[in-house]
Protein backbone atom coordinates (compact mmCIF):
# COMPACT_ATOMS: atom_id res chain seq x y z
CA UNK A 1 0.00 0.00 0.00
CA UNK A 2 1.23 3.69 -0.76
CA UNK A 3 0.18 6.14 1.77
CA UNK A 4 -0.48 9.38 -0.33
CA UNK A 5 -0.88 13.04 1.80
CA UNK A 6 -2.13 16.52 0.90
CA UNK A 7 -1.30 19.46 2.47
CA UNK A 8 -2.29 22.93 2.88
CA UNK A 9 -3.67 24.69 -0.22
CA UNK A 10 -3.41 21.30 -2.23
CA UNK A 11 -5.56 19.49 0.49
CA UNK A 12 -8.11 22.18 0.70
CA UNK A 13 -8.36 22.09 -3.15
CA UNK A 14 -8.56 18.63 -3.28
CA UNK A 15 -10.69 18.27 -0.58
CA UNK A 16 -8.75 15.08 0.86
CA UNK A 17 -6.17 14.95 3.03
CA UNK A 18 -5.10 11.79 1.88
CA UNK A 19 -5.49 8.40 0.66
CA UNK A 20 -4.06 4.89 -0.30
CA UNK A 21 -3.31 3.77 -3.15
CA UNK A 22 -2.67 -0.15 -3.51
CA UNK A 23 0.65 -0.32 -4.45
CA UNK A 24 1.44 -2.52 -7.95
CA UNK A 25 3.70 -2.40 -10.94
CA UNK A 26 1.93 0.08 -12.82
CA UNK A 27 2.49 2.80 -9.77
CA UNK A 28 6.32 1.94 -9.32
CA UNK A 29 7.37 5.66 -9.64
CA UNK A 30 5.96 8.79 -8.98
CA UNK A 31 5.08 10.09 -11.96
CA UNK A 32 2.91 7.16 -12.60
CA UNK A 33 1.01 7.52 -8.93
CA UNK A 34 0.88 11.04 -9.93
CA UNK A 35 -1.33 10.09 -13.12
CA UNK A 36 -3.21 8.11 -11.77
CA UNK A 37 -4.48 10.28 -9.33
CA UNK A 38 -5.21 12.97 -12.06
CA UNK A 39 -6.80 9.75 -13.99
CA UNK A 40 -9.23 8.76 -10.72
CA UNK A 41 -9.86 11.94 -9.47
CA UNK A 42 -10.71 13.88 -12.59
CA UNK A 43 -10.22 17.37 -14.20
CA UNK A 44 -10.21 19.18 -10.77
CA UNK A 45 -7.72 16.80 -9.68
CA UNK A 46 -5.07 16.88 -12.78
CA UNK A 47 -5.33 20.34 -12.54
CA UNK A 48 -4.33 20.82 -8.76
CA UNK A 49 -1.33 18.73 -9.15
CA UNK A 50 0.01 19.54 -11.94
CA UNK A 51 0.63 23.08 -10.50
CA UNK A 52 4.16 23.98 -11.59
CA UNK A 53 5.34 24.86 -8.46
CA UNK A 54 4.25 21.76 -6.94
CA UNK A 55 6.70 19.94 -4.30
CA UNK A 56 6.33 16.33 -4.04
CA UNK A 57 8.03 13.84 -0.84
CA UNK A 58 8.79 10.60 -0.66
CA UNK A 59 8.76 9.26 2.84
CA UNK A 60 9.33 12.56 4.02
CA UNK A 61 12.21 13.93 1.99
CA UNK A 62 11.31 16.16 -1.00
CA UNK A 63 12.45 14.57 -4.42
CA UNK A 64 13.16 16.62 -7.80
CA UNK A 65 11.65 14.93 -10.50
CA UNK A 66 10.50 10.94 -10.90
CA UNK A 67 11.59 8.76 -8.32
CA UNK A 68 10.67 4.87 -7.92
CA UNK A 69 8.00 4.37 -5.45
CA UNK A 70 7.91 0.79 -2.98
CA UNK A 71 5.28 -0.96 -1.25
CA UNK A 72 4.95 0.84 1.93
CA UNK A 73 6.46 4.44 0.92
CA UNK A 74 4.58 7.51 1.91
CA UNK A 75 3.82 10.33 -0.33
CA UNK A 76 3.25 13.90 -0.14
CA UNK A 77 2.05 16.36 -2.50
CA UNK A 78 1.82 20.41 -0.91
CA UNK A 79 2.47 23.80 -2.00
CA UNK A 80 5.94 26.12 -1.05
CA UNK A 81 6.31 25.77 2.43
CA UNK A 82 5.85 29.37 4.42
CA UNK A 83 7.07 28.56 7.99
CA UNK A 84 9.01 30.67 10.43
CA UNK B 1 19.58 19.34 20.46
CA UNK B 2 15.93 19.62 21.31
CA UNK B 3 12.75 20.18 18.75
CA UNK B 4 9.53 20.50 19.38
CA UNK B 5 6.64 21.32 17.07
CA UNK B 6 3.65 21.90 19.44
CA UNK B 7 0.48 24.07 20.00
CA UNK B 8 0.92 25.54 23.20
CA UNK B 9 2.71 28.84 24.00
CA UNK B 10 6.43 28.58 25.40
CA UNK B 11 8.10 30.39 27.85
CA UNK B 12 11.32 32.19 26.32
CA UNK B 13 12.78 32.07 29.89
CA UNK B 14 12.66 28.45 30.66
CA UNK B 15 13.79 27.56 26.97
CA UNK B 16 16.72 29.29 27.38
CA UNK B 17 17.49 27.69 30.65
CA UNK B 18 16.74 24.60 29.62
CA UNK B 19 19.46 25.54 26.49
CA UNK B 20 22.57 25.32 28.82
CA UNK B 21 20.94 23.76 31.47
CA UNK B 22 23.28 24.92 33.99
CA UNK B 23 26.41 24.53 31.72
CA UNK B 24 25.72 29.04 31.25
CA UNK B 25 29.90 29.15 32.54
CA UNK B 26 30.79 27.34 28.94
CA UNK B 27 29.38 29.65 26.60
CA UNK B 28 27.00 32.42 25.11
CA UNK B 29 23.32 31.83 23.60
CA UNK B 30 21.81 33.87 20.74
CA UNK B 31 18.17 33.32 20.73
CA UNK B 32 15.65 33.97 17.75
CA UNK B 33 11.66 35.03 18.29
CA UNK B 34 9.13 35.00 15.64
CA UNK B 35 5.69 36.61 15.95
CA UNK B 36 2.57 36.64 14.25
CA UNK B 37 2.74 39.71 12.01
CA UNK B 38 -0.69 41.93 12.59
CA UNK B 39 0.13 43.12 9.17
CA UNK B 40 1.46 40.80 6.58
CA UNK B 41 1.95 42.17 2.57
CA UNK B 42 -0.16 44.88 3.25
CA UNK B 43 -3.27 43.16 4.25
CA UNK B 44 -4.24 42.86 8.07
CA UNK B 45 -4.20 40.15 9.67
CA UNK B 46 -6.40 38.95 12.80
CA UNK B 47 -5.07 34.91 13.50
CA UNK B 48 -3.77 32.42 11.16
CA UNK B 49 -3.57 28.44 10.97
CA UNK B 50 -0.29 26.80 10.92
CA UNK B 51 -0.69 23.98 9.31
CA UNK B 52 2.59 21.27 9.05
CA UNK B 53 2.96 17.83 8.17
CA UNK B 54 4.02 15.95 11.36
CA UNK B 55 7.00 13.71 11.15
CA UNK B 56 8.06 15.02 8.16
CA UNK B 57 8.44 18.65 9.99
CA UNK B 58 10.11 17.31 13.18
CA UNK B 59 12.89 15.21 10.60
CA UNK B 60 13.55 18.42 8.77
CA UNK B 61 13.98 20.89 11.75
CA UNK B 62 16.65 18.36 13.08
CA UNK B 63 18.10 17.52 10.16
CA UNK B 64 18.88 21.36 10.09
CA UNK B 65 19.65 21.56 13.42
CA UNK B 66 22.01 18.58 12.93
CA UNK B 67 24.02 20.30 9.67
CA UNK B 68 24.34 23.58 12.14
CA UNK B 69 26.37 21.14 14.73
CA UNK B 70 28.34 20.18 11.84
CA UNK B 71 29.16 23.52 10.82
CA UNK B 72 29.95 25.38 14.39
CA UNK B 73 30.97 24.35 17.44
CA UNK B 74 27.55 24.86 19.27
CA UNK B 75 26.98 23.57 22.79
CA UNK B 76 23.60 23.29 22.22
CA UNK B 77 20.58 24.20 19.73
CA UNK B 78 16.82 23.97 19.90
CA UNK B 79 13.88 24.93 18.01
CA UNK B 80 10.23 25.04 19.43
CA UNK B 81 7.44 25.59 16.48
CA UNK B 82 3.68 26.28 17.02
CA UNK B 83 1.07 25.13 14.83
CA UNK B 84 -2.40 25.48 15.09
CA UNK B 85 -4.61 28.77 15.57
CA UNK B 86 -2.54 31.57 16.24
CA UNK B 87 -3.32 35.22 17.18
CA UNK B 88 -1.22 38.36 15.87
CA UNK B 89 1.53 38.82 18.20
CA UNK B 90 1.17 35.51 19.48
CA UNK B 91 4.91 34.12 19.67
CA UNK B 92 5.29 31.45 16.86
CA UNK B 93 9.11 30.36 16.67
CA UNK B 94 12.02 30.34 18.83
CA UNK B 95 15.53 29.27 17.88
CA UNK B 96 18.41 29.22 20.29
CA UNK B 97 21.44 28.09 20.31
CA UNK B 98 25.05 28.03 22.64
CA UNK B 99 28.58 28.31 21.62
CA UNK B 100 31.85 29.56 23.30
CA UNK B 101 32.25 31.67 20.12
CA UNK B 102 29.48 33.69 19.67
CA UNK B 103 30.03 34.59 15.89
CA UNK B 104 29.13 30.56 15.86
CA UNK B 105 26.50 31.29 17.63
CA UNK B 106 25.03 33.58 15.99
CA UNK B 107 25.52 32.28 12.42
CA UNK B 108 23.78 29.22 13.71
CA UNK B 109 20.85 30.60 14.87
CA UNK B 110 20.15 32.45 11.50
CA UNK B 111 21.12 29.79 9.46
CA UNK B 112 18.60 27.56 11.19
CA UNK B 113 15.80 30.33 10.98
CA UNK B 114 16.41 30.30 7.21
CA UNK B 115 16.03 27.08 6.64
CA UNK B 116 13.19 26.97 8.87
CA UNK B 117 11.43 29.81 6.93
CA UNK B 118 12.55 27.73 3.55
CA UNK B 119 12.37 24.26 3.80
CA UNK B 120 10.60 23.18 6.81
CA UNK B 121 6.69 22.01 5.79
CA UNK B 122 4.87 24.42 7.65
CA UNK B 123 1.85 26.49 5.37
CA UNK B 124 0.38 29.64 6.82
CA UNK B 125 -3.30 30.62 6.08
CA UNK B 126 -3.96 33.95 7.68
CA UNK B 127 -7.24 35.51 8.61
CA UNK B 128 -8.45 38.96 8.11
CA UNK B 129 -10.87 41.38 7.04
CA UNK B 130 -11.33 40.17 3.54
CA UNK B 131 -11.40 36.25 4.75
CA UNK B 132 -8.76 33.73 4.92
CA UNK B 133 -5.41 33.08 2.20
CA UNK B 134 -2.95 30.95 2.12
CA UNK B 135 0.54 32.86 2.16
CA UNK B 136 2.82 32.72 -0.83
CA UNK B 137 5.85 31.86 -0.66
CA UNK B 138 8.10 34.49 -0.71
CA UNK B 139 11.43 33.97 -2.93
CA UNK B 140 13.11 36.40 -0.60
CA UNK B 141 13.75 33.96 1.75
CA UNK B 142 14.88 31.30 -1.05
CA UNK B 143 17.53 33.39 -1.83
CA UNK B 144 18.57 33.91 1.82
CA UNK B 145 18.86 30.13 2.43
CA UNK B 146 20.52 29.52 -0.98
CA UNK B 147 23.42 32.05 0.72
CA UNK B 148 24.56 29.46 2.99
CA UNK B 149 25.07 27.01 0.05
CA UNK B 150 28.72 27.61 -0.73
CA UNK B 151 29.75 27.33 2.77
CA UNK B 152 29.38 31.33 4.29
CA UNK B 153 26.97 33.85 2.99
CA UNK B 154 28.36 36.60 0.76
CA UNK B 155 27.85 39.10 3.17
CA UNK B 156 24.83 41.27 4.53
CA UNK B 157 23.22 44.08 3.11
CA UNK B 158 22.80 47.06 6.08
CA UNK B 159 18.95 47.12 4.85
CA UNK C 1 15.80 52.01 22.99
CA UNK C 2 17.08 51.56 26.40
CA UNK C 3 20.74 51.25 28.17
CA UNK C 4 21.53 49.82 31.83
CA UNK C 5 24.39 49.29 33.40
CA UNK C 6 23.72 47.36 36.27
CA UNK C 7 24.79 45.68 39.45
CA UNK C 8 21.22 43.85 39.61
CA UNK C 9 20.86 40.23 37.70
CA UNK C 10 18.28 40.55 34.56
CA UNK C 11 15.34 38.23 33.30
CA UNK C 12 15.47 37.66 30.22
CA UNK C 13 11.66 36.85 29.45
CA UNK C 14 11.24 40.37 30.97
CA UNK C 15 13.59 42.17 28.63
CA UNK C 16 11.86 40.62 25.92
CA UNK C 17 8.33 41.73 26.13
CA UNK C 18 9.91 45.12 27.43
CA UNK C 19 11.52 45.54 23.89
CA UNK C 20 8.40 45.13 21.62
CA UNK C 21 5.78 46.17 24.34
CA UNK C 22 2.78 44.77 22.87
CA UNK C 23 3.98 45.56 19.21
CA UNK C 24 5.02 41.91 19.11
CA UNK C 25 2.95 41.64 15.69
CA UNK C 26 5.43 44.29 14.18
CA UNK C 27 8.55 42.36 14.75
CA UNK C 28 10.57 39.57 15.17
CA UNK C 29 13.45 39.82 18.05
CA UNK C 30 16.70 38.40 18.29
CA UNK C 31 19.15 38.45 21.21
CA UNK C 32 22.46 37.75 22.66
CA UNK C 33 23.06 36.53 26.24
CA UNK C 34 26.79 36.08 27.78
CA UNK C 35 27.38 34.25 31.27
CA UNK C 36 30.71 35.06 32.90
CA UNK C 37 32.71 32.03 31.76
CA UNK C 38 34.28 29.24 34.12
CA UNK C 39 37.45 28.39 31.82
CA UNK C 40 38.98 31.17 30.30
CA UNK C 41 42.33 31.02 28.27
CA UNK C 42 43.02 27.73 29.88
CA UNK C 43 42.62 29.24 33.61
CA UNK C 44 39.77 28.27 35.99
CA UNK C 45 37.45 31.57 36.98
CA UNK C 46 35.40 31.17 39.81
CA UNK C 47 34.54 34.42 40.22
CA UNK C 48 34.95 38.08 38.45
CA UNK C 49 34.78 41.47 39.34
CA UNK C 50 33.98 44.02 36.29
CA UNK C 51 35.24 47.61 36.78
CA UNK C 52 33.39 50.37 34.18
CA UNK C 53 33.60 53.86 33.85
CA UNK C 54 30.23 55.67 35.29
CA UNK C 55 28.58 57.50 32.43
CA UNK C 56 30.93 56.99 29.39
CA UNK C 57 29.76 53.49 29.76
CA UNK C 58 26.10 54.54 29.12
CA UNK C 59 27.32 57.02 26.37
CA UNK C 60 29.41 55.29 24.50
CA UNK C 61 26.75 51.92 24.39
CA UNK C 62 23.82 54.31 23.55
CA UNK C 63 26.32 55.38 21.07
CA UNK C 64 26.27 51.98 20.03
CA UNK C 65 22.64 51.43 19.83
CA UNK C 66 22.13 54.48 18.04
CA UNK C 67 24.52 53.37 15.19
CA UNK C 68 22.91 50.47 14.85
CA UNK C 69 19.26 51.74 14.73
CA UNK C 70 20.69 54.37 11.87
CA UNK C 71 22.19 51.41 9.87
CA UNK C 72 19.34 48.74 10.40
CA UNK C 73 15.67 49.41 10.24
CA UNK C 74 15.19 48.32 14.04
CA UNK C 75 11.71 48.86 15.69
CA UNK C 76 13.42 48.76 19.28
CA UNK C 77 17.06 47.79 20.71
CA UNK C 78 17.75 47.23 24.56
CA UNK C 79 21.21 46.55 26.18
CA UNK C 80 21.87 45.49 29.64
CA UNK C 81 25.51 45.02 30.91
CA UNK C 82 26.03 44.17 34.89
CA UNK C 83 28.80 45.23 36.83
CA UNK C 84 30.30 44.68 39.65
CA UNK C 85 31.32 41.02 41.75
CA UNK C 86 30.33 37.82 39.22
CA UNK C 87 30.11 34.16 39.58
CA UNK C 88 30.95 32.02 36.68
CA UNK C 89 27.58 31.20 35.20
CA UNK C 90 26.27 34.19 35.90
CA UNK C 91 24.18 36.53 33.46
CA UNK C 92 26.70 39.32 32.53
CA UNK C 93 25.11 40.81 29.05
CA UNK C 94 22.01 40.78 27.35
CA UNK C 95 21.63 42.49 23.54
CA UNK C 96 17.83 42.63 21.82
CA UNK C 97 16.88 43.74 18.79
CA UNK C 98 13.81 44.03 17.25
CA UNK C 99 12.88 44.13 13.63
CA UNK C 100 10.36 43.29 10.89
CA UNK C 101 13.30 42.11 9.23
CA UNK C 102 15.32 39.18 11.19
CA UNK C 103 18.09 39.55 8.47
CA UNK C 104 18.53 43.32 10.35
CA UNK C 105 17.41 41.88 13.99
CA UNK C 106 20.39 39.53 13.43
CA UNK C 107 22.81 41.81 12.08
CA UNK C 108 22.32 45.03 14.41
CA UNK C 109 22.45 42.56 17.55
CA UNK C 110 25.63 41.18 16.43
CA UNK C 111 27.26 44.49 15.37
CA UNK C 112 26.31 45.70 19.19
CA UNK C 113 27.77 42.86 20.64
CA UNK C 114 31.20 43.55 18.87
CA UNK C 115 31.34 46.96 19.52
CA UNK C 116 30.37 46.41 23.81
CA UNK C 117 33.31 44.06 23.42
CA UNK C 118 35.64 46.74 21.67
CA UNK C 119 34.45 50.11 22.56
CA UNK C 120 32.12 49.95 26.12
CA UNK C 121 34.93 50.70 28.86
CA UNK C 122 34.50 47.35 30.89
CA UNK C 123 37.25 45.44 32.73
CA UNK C 124 37.17 42.23 33.66
CA UNK C 125 39.18 41.24 36.68
CA UNK C 126 39.21 37.34 37.42
CA UNK C 127 39.04 35.44 40.08
CA UNK C 128 40.80 31.96 40.21
CA UNK C 129 42.74 29.49 42.10
CA UNK C 130 45.95 31.12 41.00
CA UNK C 131 44.45 34.16 42.31
CA UNK C 132 43.32 37.82 40.47
CA UNK C 133 44.34 39.14 36.96
CA UNK C 134 42.84 41.32 34.75
CA UNK C 135 41.84 40.08 31.48
CA UNK C 136 43.77 41.31 28.90
CA UNK C 137 42.10 42.29 25.80
CA UNK C 138 41.82 40.19 22.61
CA UNK C 139 43.03 41.30 19.12
CA UNK C 140 40.28 39.30 18.37
CA UNK C 141 37.52 41.25 19.21
CA UNK C 142 39.04 44.28 17.67
CA UNK C 143 39.30 42.60 14.16
CA UNK C 144 35.76 41.59 15.01
CA UNK C 145 34.43 45.06 15.02
CA UNK C 146 36.60 46.45 12.58
CA UNK C 147 34.36 44.56 9.80
CA UNK C 148 31.49 46.65 10.25
CA UNK C 149 33.84 49.68 9.04
CA UNK C 150 33.29 49.66 6.04
CA UNK C 151 29.50 49.42 5.77
CA UNK C 152 28.83 45.53 5.96
CA UNK C 153 31.28 42.48 6.97
CA UNK C 154 32.84 40.45 4.96
CA UNK C 155 31.13 37.57 5.30
CA UNK C 156 31.60 34.77 8.21
CA UNK C 157 33.76 32.09 9.15
CA UNK C 158 31.80 28.61 9.48
CA UNK C 159 34.64 28.20 12.31
CA UNK D 1 39.46 72.45 37.61
CA UNK D 2 40.73 69.35 35.33
CA UNK D 3 38.66 66.07 36.89
CA UNK D 4 41.45 63.27 36.19
CA UNK D 5 40.46 59.69 36.34
CA UNK D 6 42.27 55.95 36.60
CA UNK D 7 40.50 52.80 35.49
CA UNK D 8 41.41 48.80 36.12
CA UNK D 9 44.94 48.00 36.08
CA UNK D 10 46.07 51.62 36.11
CA UNK D 11 44.19 52.15 39.03
CA UNK D 12 45.63 49.64 40.79
CA UNK D 13 49.08 50.37 39.83
CA UNK D 14 48.77 53.87 40.74
CA UNK D 15 46.97 53.03 43.46
CA UNK D 16 45.00 56.51 42.90
CA UNK D 17 41.12 56.08 41.27
CA UNK D 18 41.38 59.91 40.33
CA UNK D 19 42.73 63.27 41.38
CA UNK D 20 42.04 66.86 40.94
CA UNK D 21 44.19 68.98 38.38
CA UNK D 22 43.84 73.49 38.59
CA UNK D 23 43.56 74.06 35.39
CA UNK D 24 46.26 76.71 33.84
CA UNK D 25 48.57 77.08 30.48
CA UNK D 26 50.67 74.33 31.88
CA UNK D 27 48.37 71.66 31.07
CA UNK D 28 46.29 73.20 28.02
CA UNK D 29 46.73 69.94 26.51
CA UNK D 30 46.67 66.27 27.03
CA UNK D 31 50.45 65.66 26.84
CA UNK D 32 51.15 68.36 29.07
CA UNK D 33 48.81 67.14 31.45
CA UNK D 34 49.98 63.30 30.99
CA UNK D 35 53.75 64.65 31.73
CA UNK D 36 52.98 66.80 34.61
CA UNK D 37 51.52 63.69 36.46
CA UNK D 38 54.35 62.01 35.69
CA UNK D 39 56.62 64.28 37.23
CA UNK D 40 54.49 64.77 40.54
CA UNK D 41 54.04 60.96 40.98
CA UNK D 42 57.77 59.96 40.59
CA UNK D 43 58.73 57.29 38.56
CA UNK D 44 55.91 54.69 39.14
CA UNK D 45 53.66 57.05 37.82
CA UNK D 46 55.84 57.50 34.84
CA UNK D 47 56.20 54.03 34.13
CA UNK D 48 52.46 52.85 34.21
CA UNK D 49 51.01 56.09 32.21
CA UNK D 50 53.93 55.96 29.57
CA UNK D 51 52.30 52.09 28.83
CA UNK D 52 51.70 51.76 25.07
CA UNK D 53 48.89 50.81 25.79
CA UNK D 54 47.13 53.34 27.44
CA UNK D 55 43.65 54.80 25.98
CA UNK D 56 43.19 58.18 26.97
CA UNK D 57 39.69 59.74 26.72
CA UNK D 58 38.92 63.59 27.28
CA UNK D 59 34.91 63.99 28.35
CA UNK D 60 34.19 60.22 28.21
CA UNK D 61 35.34 60.44 24.56
CA UNK D 62 38.50 58.09 23.51
CA UNK D 63 41.18 60.18 22.01
CA UNK D 64 44.31 59.42 19.71
CA UNK D 65 46.77 61.77 20.10
CA UNK D 66 46.79 65.16 21.86
CA UNK D 67 44.34 67.15 22.24
CA UNK D 68 43.54 70.31 24.04
CA UNK D 69 41.91 70.85 27.62
CA UNK D 70 39.38 73.04 29.11
CA UNK D 71 39.14 74.22 32.37
CA UNK D 72 36.60 71.61 33.76
CA UNK D 73 37.00 68.83 31.60
CA UNK D 74 37.43 65.53 32.71
CA UNK D 75 40.31 63.12 31.89
CA UNK D 76 40.87 59.79 32.15
CA UNK D 77 43.47 56.44 31.63
CA UNK D 78 42.63 53.60 31.27
CA UNK D 79 43.88 49.99 29.56
CA UNK D 80 42.37 48.44 26.71
CA UNK D 81 38.63 48.02 27.17
CA UNK D 82 37.15 43.74 27.64
CA UNK D 83 33.94 43.94 28.11
CA UNK D 84 30.65 42.00 27.14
Amino acid sequence: MLKVLFFARVREELGCAGRDVVWESTVADLDSLQARLCREGGPRWSQVLSETNMIRAVNQAVVNGNTPLHDGDEVAFFPPVTGG
Amino acid sequence: MAVRVQVADFEVAELQRELLAGAQDEGAIATFTGYVRGINSGQQVQSMELEHYPGMTERSIEGIVRQACTRWPLLAASVVHRVGLLQAGDQIVWVGTASAHREAAFSACEFIMDYLKNEAPFWKKEQGPQGAHWVDARSQDRDRAARWDNGTPKGRTTK
